[in-house]
């Protein structure tokens, strides 16, 4: 699943075209039984939003429904938008990623498990996603509600008039003490540029990393390491997808048994322990086994 | 007949340009800030009393006359400068997590959005409605964020305690059970 | 109890910030002015028959709230006591960049500093250090604005080129483009 759908996710993000480049596959019988599309809602805000919306208006099931359709529902509300900006580019892309991301770490461990425990891990992280997405309604909610007192207070317009000119003689002078040369270097402090907010350049540098790739930068590093938290595996990554790949590539090394995965508490840190190859496996073969691009 | 007290606040709040405090009011009128209080009671239902096309309301900690809401359509013109553009979609949500959480740092704003805050964080902080408030104590000292007293006087609130209790937009138990439909996982 | 033609007034006359000429309330509310000076005269006797802290007057050809001439000593004692008798180094940069850049509109003083400045640019306003100096040409017709005589007088400059010039300063593009857009004249 998740080769076809990394490779269009990114592709679609990565064109530089715009709509008519972004057009997803029309789509088959599937898709159209499962995303009858009559959406209110212009963009989604985030990988959380577009779920909600998936489950509670479609009332889908998402194990069912595959990651490529969920792209081309997400596509199919790009089209009806009209516009592509590069807000709408980038926010696309970070959904697609997230989505992949949640998805894998559904499928990766296995589909097929007998075990127990593992079979109680997934139902932890089935609960984990659902408490964050009740969370993700609370806050919309929420967020209507402070709308919504907003726009009563705006309704009523304070008195700001201040004071009338009989009593100018007793205002304080809030200019003792200011120098032309003050007022100078308030001046180029007021005008000097501020630091330009980081622009993220997903949709125009692509981040070409493949998770072959970062599976032997892992192999390197992990062996040597013994045991290290994803934070400082992750420390100097500035891309989010590049943080994104190096967890699929933990995950490819988890499935095969190279290494440990704990995590203390819901949002810690995730504690990586390297076990050692699976077998007498060569790591090549490990890689080798690896295609999907990043 | 309003007594020289009330007076006295009525003259003040209608110079002042922001809400005063009670306990100023209490030092320049001299009486206790208890008695502050009860004075304005009595002048905004005064006022009340008479529908008045204004009110003394206490907002952001302090007292202040404003028009009253009935009244929006004429005040209106009056305002149109420097009326600060609608909030997005985006932008409320952040806020409404930070008015509930804080004090917040941005990557556990983050966490909750599912999505980078930093912009909008930004765009909050510029238009006042939240600002740094402290350090988080803990290793890497993240900057930790709360609401302002201009969103106090934006929303209308008195305190940050009068703001609805978040328990009241928890979904309820038929949300729930959609929510968790969707992510049961098949029979495969 | 006040009528609904008299709460209008109140409440437009509260928000104000310059006396209200009859005419334009009484376009306002769709009376004719006879109606609107009969109207506040009723306000302004009512206020008188209630003892109220305030009083409605006609100054300067229109209508506004002021305080009651008796409580002026709780007003000035407001005035010595309640507020802060320094510029912050917010207010400050606001000036400077008026007083660098005039003429100069809310607007633009606004992109340059980031943040809302309309409460900043009002106290400086109404201390009489900036005022507005003429209209954008451009749509929109903005506000300008630039310092007054008495701000050169308090920084005893004899004329704005007085000022400590800019010299190689360069400012940064956004602030470029910030001027130039806002100043450029319309349809040419």
């Amino acid at each position: 699943v998740a080769d076809v759908d990394v490779a269009r996710g990114l592709d679609a993000g990565e064109d530089p075209h715009g709509p008519k480049g972004m057009r997803g596959p029309p789509g088959g019988p599937r898709y159209a039984a499962l995303v009858p599309y009559e959406v209110q809602t212009s963009v989604f805000e985030g990988p959380f939003d577009l779920l909600l919306h998936l489950i509670t208006r479609q009332q889908v099931d998402l194990y069912e429904i595959s990651l490529s359709t969920i792209i081309d529902a997400y596509l199919v509300e790009l089209e009806r938008i009209g516009r592509m900006d590069l807000e709408v580019a980038t926010e696309f892309v970070l959904i697609a990623a997230t989505l992949i991301e949640l998805k894998t770490r559904w499928l990766l461990p296995g589909r097929d498990i007998d075990d127990l425990d593992e079979e109680f891990g997934r139902w932890e992280e089935r609960d984990l996603l659902l408490s964050r997405l009740l969370e993700c309604k609370t806050f919309k909610d929420a967020a209507e509600a402070l709308q919504r007192l907003a726009a009563r207070a705006v309704r009523s317009q304070p008195r700001r008039a201040g004071l009338d000119e009989r009593f100018a003689h007793i205002a304080p002078d809030l200019l003792a003490g200011v120098t032309p040369q003050k007022l100078h270097a308030a001046f180029l402090r007021a005008a000097t540029p501020r630091p330009i907010p980081r622009v993220d350049l997903f949709h125009v540098a692509p981040v070409r990393i493949s998770v072959q790739d970062a599976v032997e930068e892992l192999l390197d590093e992990l062996p040597r390491a013994g045991r290290l938290t994803f934070r400082q595996l992750t420390t100097g990554l500035v891309e989010r997808l590049e943080v994104i790949v190096r967890f699929l590539a933990l995950l490819e090394l988890y499935k095969q048994g190279a290494i440990d995965l704990e995590q203390a508490s819901i949002f810690g840190d995730l504690q990586v322990t390297w076990l050692g190859m699976p077998g007498d496996e060569d790591p090549a073969s490990l890689v080798a086994a690896e295609a999907y691009e990043g | 007949m309003a007594s020289e007290e009330q007076r006295a606040i009525e003259a003040i709040l209608m110079v002042a340009e922001e809400p005063i405090e009670p306990n100023l009011l209490a030092q320049l009128l001299e009486i206790s800030q208890e008695r502050v209080s009860q004075l304005c009671t009595e002048l905004a239902a005064a006022y009340d009393a008479e529908d008045r096309g204004f009110v003394l309301v206490k907002v952001a900690g302090g007292y202040r006359f404003q028009s009253h809401e009935d009244l929006a359509a004429y005040v209106e013109r009056f305002v149109l400068e420097g009326q600060s553009a609608r909030l997005s979609a985006a932008a409320l949500e952040t806020l409404a997590i930070v008015a509930y959480k804080q004090p917040v740092s941005r990557a556990q704003v983050a966490a909750i959005r599912g999505v980078d805050v930093d912009a909008v964080m930004r765009t909050l902080a510029q238009r006042g409605y939240i600002a740094e408030v402290a350090r988080d104590p803990g290793p890497g000292q993240a900057v930790l964020f709360g609401t302002t007293t201009m969103f106090l006087e934006k929303l209308g609130l008195d305190t940050i305690d009068d703001l609805p209790p978040l328990g009241d937009f928890v979904p309820g138990p038929e949300m729930v059970e959609v929510l968790e439909q969707g992510l049961r996982p098949s029979a495969s």
